[in-house]
């Protein structure tokens, strides 16, 4: 009797223990290069840094994700490439990265960014792609006070919580639109009627609150104005309220569900004038829509036809930092044989104002970094930077611009992406009416 | 269609089955289970550790959701796919008085919670009349509804949902703090679903409710008023998704409907509840632990994270078909001794 | 705005044929053995990819295509019920219910693995069709054509050939039907096999005119519950009824609110059908 | 009188179950049912305590008019009964499943208390010490004097058996007599359904005879077996035709 009561216990130690170290295993077991990194610290003068991050490896915003960790991975292979960073006191600093798959779901990326900064030593972080993952893990680098520079994230509502640590690297999400109204106006004086449909994600309802409310400012009337879930496949029933006569389609919200909306526009005949679609347009693959694409306008964060240079930032009066955009696009090609999109670019740049910033500090220390994001205002290929200091909105985006682009058929028939707003910076005029 | 236990496992030996005492605090499972929750906190209090203690957080939340389904599941027969409509309207509610009226995150849990039960108590009234897979067919029906119904519904914040200010966690010492705070209120969350577990299950009540679980009609002949007694199962199991869903949003400092009100979880907490031996108190606990664990290993694994969840659906068939009477109900009906011990 | 409430019904419609035939799979499972198959969505899924390699990889013809969907289907409804299903058909049904999710988590994972999640677009058009207001993309026309087919086939099968009728009578009852030799166990794979065959051959279907990943069966595997209980549960036959009542209620719905209230109210009359007539408006078997 | 029925119709779907069914029951007594297989008597208990409520008539208990009332309120007011098919709660020992029965039940005990009650009733139907078996383990015969156990711990007034006797070798259906007999003495009234014709002649104090759903006969016990009705109804079965008057 009494053997079978230890035997029990015993058992129960032992799946305890198996429970216990289930945990134990997969936290103490970081990427080898981070750990060496930290073991090599002080010897020498050089020193490791690692970036944290996680990658929607799988789950509905893969593609974007992608691309911002390639492009992140190619600015940490150029950095460490060109023998690390030197910091003012003679230190040498090397970049290593640990990410994970955040499966672009939320329930899990705030345990593994707690992992990044507790296991694998983080000590800078690159948000995750997307508002609503950045979102959730601002809270954590605030919580364990690591720096995180948010790339394929510019929700607004991530910064009214009160963060101090969290710089946004996208021009935010409220002023993705609000150009593409401008380009219209300009186009289109007599345009009235606006359709909105939109995905109902934080960021795209960010965007459309705000350019709503910019389109109602400006005497637009808004005849549609409807959102559809993430992951939704069929646009027919929304595509059914868009009135006939409609003048400007707008919203959309990732690249899977913009470019199915665009095609069945498409499909559907919907002889809209204007149509400004979220993230989707930019992506080269967008073109593989054929017909779908032509006309399409997508605001863009970044563009390999932008112009952004150092003789542009001295006419701005900032200084210029990193490499020249043009070298960027080769480079990028050069690894990944295909055009950067803006998320690439983003990812790439996130890593680079994470390495100014560490450069102008002299240090990895986090208040001291922070301290340099705050007064950072410069350019890069990415384009200007400058980041909200003021306490209500701190880490906001307020240098960046967008640019917007249009699918437009070239001389030779084939799809070609062309900067058409703003004004100063486009490479053709705006295709008109658009069907 | 029978709604049974699925645990059904033909005693090995007819003979010498130990007698339990009647009330469950003067048996050792109880105090088994007890240290099993107690050790499962420790491990994360004693490391110091925010990995574990976040690990650990996940999967004491795992193990209070499992443990608050097993009273409808385990104890009678009702398999709910919906237990997670609770997790998310019970947190949506206790959220929206800490983010929108400045509660503090005490009275929300419970308001969470109370929200839950009465919620509860108006679908039970009207659901618990389907029996078998009608009504595990009308839970999902609900969770559904809700989610659909919650993105549409502008206090709650619509299809982006709420947040707070960080400022929030500073009368609770920071964030830092907040988030041992919130991990604390897990752990004593679970010592209570597991004690609630082990009085309902030793009570008149839980009785009632095991007996409708074998044999519901039979019941009703033997005077038990099942409408009453399995309703009053369902708006208790429904009371801790309630306060541990507010606990949930508040450390992470938002909430949205996708993420409120996952299918996927509910069916995980089943599986859970399944692992572990339904109809157990330890079951859920243990079936929780591993899976969670098993499961956040293979996602960080070199070698299974793209397969991740193939691996864990292999290990779910096996149980199923192999046995089916999980971890704990397996070893107490092969070991008929174990009872005293493992409950 | 009535000529947008048409398109609107229209379009409902065309979609309704096609979730009929998603949800005939299921609610034959159903009435069979008394089976939840929550592997149904996936299984949608793989019809999906099915289309997706024969037509992007061998170039064969999305609807020849499907009698190779429908082969392969039937050989794995067998598979998938001698492996996980066979075991528990006179378990309580919680088990499964399990079993097949966890073959649901099992094509998901490898799916996932294999095929990530990222959109699959078969790229095939057959035009549309264009009449006053209406514009139907000729794709849709040929599924709600080809699951008015495939719905004349079933009835033919289940109720003019010796298997067919072996089924209905094992449907009706079981222990009846054993008593009068007829081999329930084989019965039962060959109600799963066409189950699944139907849910491919849905899928097939969906992937001419919509894209999809492997996670996009969930969205007609929880239509298919809707309608099954609208058309009665184990009633395939009135499941095509079913999918077009809900295709109908789709296509009504948006013009009174935003389409974003369409699933509240769905499901909502979904719970409420269980309810009240739990053997499904359309009569049925319960 | 403890139980009167009154013009009960019961119908499912087409088949009229029972028609027009009336009698009464005195306290103490020991009431036999019978009549044919698919008679109506195992519907006619369905129909007294509430499980399928009848469309027309009425049932009195104690004075109570309990038509459609749910089963377990009937319970409440101290009706028990067993299953003709037994039913035991498979997954719960011996003794909580007669605990059941004495919680939920007339007296409604507590658990504590309820253990204590289904103890001594275990302990008189010779099942002590099964006690902390699960049910779903014991023989049929046991699982019989686990019904008769599980309705005695409700302490009913009025004890519904539905064929206790079936599947029993005569040794064991020794015994059950006897019990059933202790508990008439106890002031329990019984309203029994037996096919074992010279066992239901010899226990009941009065007879009621149900042949498609209609009362035949009714009276004595030696009245009944003589009705020309009664032997008519049985004569599509010999062998109890020959039972019934040789059991008379």
């Amino acid at each position: 009797m009494r053997k079978i009561a230890v035997l029990g216990l015993v058992l129960l130690v032992v799946s305890l223990t198996i429970v216990a170290c289930g945990g134990a295993p997969a936290a103490t077991q970081p990427g080898a290069a981070p750990a060496a990194g930290q073991a090599a610290a002080k010897t020498g003068g050089e020193k490791t840094v690692t970036i944290g991050f996680t990658t929607s490896q799988t789950g509905s915003a893969n593609l974007e994700s992608g691309r911002q960790t390639n492009g992140f991975k190619l600015w940490l292979d150029e950095i460490n490439a060109k023998g690390g960073l030197k910091l003012a006191d003679g230190t040498t600093l090397k970049f290593a990265s640990k990410s994970y798959d955040d499966e672009s779901k939320k329930d899990r990326v705030q345990e593994l960014y707690t992992k990044l900064v507790n296991d694998d030593k983080a000590d800078f972080l690159i948000s995750p792609y997307s508002s609503g993952l950045a979102d959730a893990v601002a809270v954590i680098a605030e919580q364990y006070g690591r720096v995180m520079i948010t790339a394929g994230a510019s929700s607004d509502s991530t910064h009214d919580k009160g963060y101090s640590l969290v710089y946004m690297s996208y021009t935010p999400a409220s002023r993705y639109l609000t150009g593409a109204l401008d380009l219209l106006a300009k186009l289109d004086p007599n345009a009235k009627k606006v359709a909105i449909i939109n995905e109902k994600d934080k960021f795209s309802t960010d965007v459309v609150t705000a350019a709503k409310a910019y389109a109602e400012g400006k005497g637009y009337q808004i005849v549609t104005f409807e959102g559809y879930d993430t992951g939704a496949t069929d646009f027919a029933p929304y595509i059914n309220k868009i009135p006939a006569g409609v003048d400007a389609v707008i919203g959309g919200g990732h690249f899977a569900d913009g470019s199915t909306f665009a095609r069945q526009l498409l499909e559907k005949g919907i002889k809209a004038k204007f149509i400004a679609l979220l993230v989707a347009p930019p992506e080269p693959k967008f073109a593989e829509l054929g017909d779908a694409a032509l006309g399409v306008i997508g605001p863009s964060q970044w563009e390999p036809l932008a112009k952004y240079s150092a003789e542009g930032a001295k006419a701005a009066g900032v200084e210029y930092y990193g490499p020249k955009l043009e070298d960027f696009v080769t480079e990028y090609k050069g690894k990944y044989t295909e055009e950067p999109s803006y998320h690439a670019a983003g990812g790439y740049a996130a890593g680079l104002l994470l390495q100014k910033a560490i450069e102008t500090a002299g240090s990895t220390d986090t208040q001291k970094v922070k301290a340099a994001l705050d007064k950072m205002d410069l350019m890069t290929f990415f384009g200007r930077t400058k980041f909200d200091t003021s306490e209500k909105t701190h880490g906001l985006q307020l240098g960046h611009d967008m640019v917007y682009i249009q699918w437009q058929k070239g001389a030779d028939g084939k799809l070609t992406k062309q900067v058409v707003w703003p004004e100063a910076g486009k490479s053709a005029s705006a295709l008109y009416p658009a069907r | 269609m029978k709604v049974g236990n699925v645990g059904a496992v033909r005693p090995a030996a007819s003979a010498a089955v130990p007698s339990i005492p009647a009330r469950f605090w003067q048996r050792v499972s109880f105090w088994v289970t007890l240290a099993v929750v107690a050790l499962l906190g420790a491990v994360a209090i004693v490391s110091q550790r925010d990995t574990l203690r976040e690990a650990m957080f996940t999967l004491l939340m795992f193990a209070s959701l499992a443990s608050s389904l097993n009273i409808l599941l385990g104890y009678t027969g009702y398999v709910s796919f919906g237990h997670i409509v609770f997790f998310g309207l019970g947190g949506y509610s206790g959220f929206y008085f800490i983010s929108k009226q400045g509660w503090s995150i005490y009275p929300s849990l419970i308001v969470g919670g109370l929200v839950a039960s009465v919620i509860a108590l108006l679908i039970g009234l009207s659901i618990l009349r389907l029996r078998g897979a009608y009504f595990a067919l009308a839970t999902i029906g609900i969770l559904e509804a809700a989610r659909a119904f919650v993105a549409n519904f502008g206090p709650f914040g619509g299809s982006t949902g709420l947040s707070i200010n960080f400022s929030v966690y500073r009368q609770y010492g920071g964030p830092a703090q907040a988030l041992w705070t919130s991990f604390y209120i897990m752990w004593v969350i679970t010592f209570i679903v597991v004690i609630v577990s082990f009085y309902i299950k030793s009570s008149r009540f839980g009785l009632g409710l095991l007996s409708i679980r074998e044999d519901e009609d039979a019941a009703l002949v033997m005077g038990v008023n099942a409408p009453r007694w399995k309703t009053l199962a369902y708006v208790v199991s429904a009371f801790f998704p309630g306060v541990i869903g507010t606990l949930y949003f508040f450390k992470n400092g938002n909430v949205e409907p996708a993420d409120a009100f996952r299918l996927q979880m509910s069916i995980e907490t089943i599986v859970m509840v399944m692992l572990g031996g339904q109809g157990t108190v330890l079951g859920p606990i243990l079936g929780a632990a591993t899976y969670d664990r098993l499961r956040s290993y293979l996602l960080t694994s070199d070698l299974f994270k793209n397969l991740h969840l193939a691996v864990a659906g292999l290990a779910l068939l096996l149980i199923v078909l192999f046995v089916p009477a999980g971890v704990v109900g397996w070893l107490r009906g092969r070991f008929a001794q174990l009872r005293r011990v493992l409950e | 705005m009535p000529a947008q409430v048409l398109t609107s019904v229209v379009d409902g419609l065309m979609l309704g044929f096609v979730y009929g035939v998603a949800a005939m799979g299921m609610t034959l499972i159903w009435g069979v053995m008394r089976v939840i198959n929550l592997s149904h969505g996936p299984l949608i899924a793989l019809g999906m990819f099915g289309t997706y390699f024969l037509f992007t990889g061998l170039g064969l013809n999305p609807y020849l295509g499907l009698l190779l969907i429908a082969v392969v289907g039937l050989v794995a409804g067998f598979v998938i019920y001698g492996v996980a299903v066979h075991r528990v058909i006179n378990a309580p049904y919680l088990s499964s219910l399990l079993a097949t999710f966890a073959v649901s988590m099992m094509i998901i994972g490898v799916g996932t693995a294999a095929l990530s999640t990222s959109p699959f677009n078969v790229d095939f058009s057959l035009g549309s069709v264009a009449a006053g207001p209406l514009t139907i993309p000729g794709t849709r026309l040929m599924a709600a054509f080809a699951a008015v087919l495939v719905a004349g086939l079933l009835y033919l099968f289940l109720y003019r050939t010796k298997p067919g009728k072996a089924i209905r009578a094992v449907s009706n009852n079981r222990g009846a039907a054993e008593l009068m030799g007829i081999p329930s166990s084989r019965v039962l794979a060959l109600s799963f096999g066409i189950g699944t065959m139907l849910a491919g051959l849905a899928g097939g279907l969906i992937a001419t005119f919509f894209p999809f990943t492997i996670l996009s069966g969930e969205t007609y595997q929880l239509k298919s519950f809707v309608i099954g209980v609208l058309g009665g549960l184990g009633n395939p036959i009135g499941a095509l009824v079913g999918g077009l009542v809900l295709g109908l209620l789709e296509g009504i719905i948006p013009a009174f609110m935003p389409v974003s209230w369409v699933p509240v109210i769905e499901f909502a009359l979904f719970v409420l059908v269980l309810l009240i007539r739990p053997t499904g408006l359309l009569g049925g078997r319960a | 009188m403890i139980l009167q029925v009154q013009g009960v119709c019961k119908r499912f779907g087409g088949l009229q179950a029972l028609t027009d069914v009336t009698f009464d029951m005195e306290e103490g007594q020991i009431l036999g049912l019978i009549g044919p297989n698919g008679a109506g008597k195992t519907t006619l208990f369905n129909a007294v305590n509430g499980v399928y409520p009848p469309e027309v008539g009425k049932v009195v208990f104690r004075g109570q008019d309990i038509t459609r009332w749910a089963p377990y309120k009937v319970a409440h007011l101290g009706m028990a009964r067993t299953f003709q098919v037994v039913r035991p709660l498979n997954e719960l020992t011996v003794r909580d499943n007669v605990i059941v029965g004495a919680c939920y039940g007339r007296e409604g005990h507590s658990r504590t208390a309820g253990a204590k009650v289904a103890d001594a009733v275990l302990e008189r139907v010779g099942l002590a010490e099964r006690a902390n078996q699960l049910a779903a383990s014991l023989n049929v015969a046991q699982k019989k004097r686990l019904e008769m156990a599980r309705a005695l711990a409700a302490k009913p007034y009025l004890l519904l058996l539905d064929e206790v006797l079936a599947g029993l070798n005569p040794t064991e259906v020794a015994r059950m007599l006897d019990t059933i007999r202790q508990i008439r003495a106890e002031g329990v009234t019984i309203f029994m359904i037996e096919h074992l014709m010279h066992a239901v002649m010899n226990l009941s104090d009065w007879v009621v005879v149900l042949d498609y759903g209609k009362v035949i006969a009714q009276g004595l016990p030696q009245q009944v077996s003589t009705d020309p009705h009664v032997v008519e109804a049985y004569l599509g079965d010999p062998r109890l035709a020959a039972e019934l008057l040789a059991g008379g």
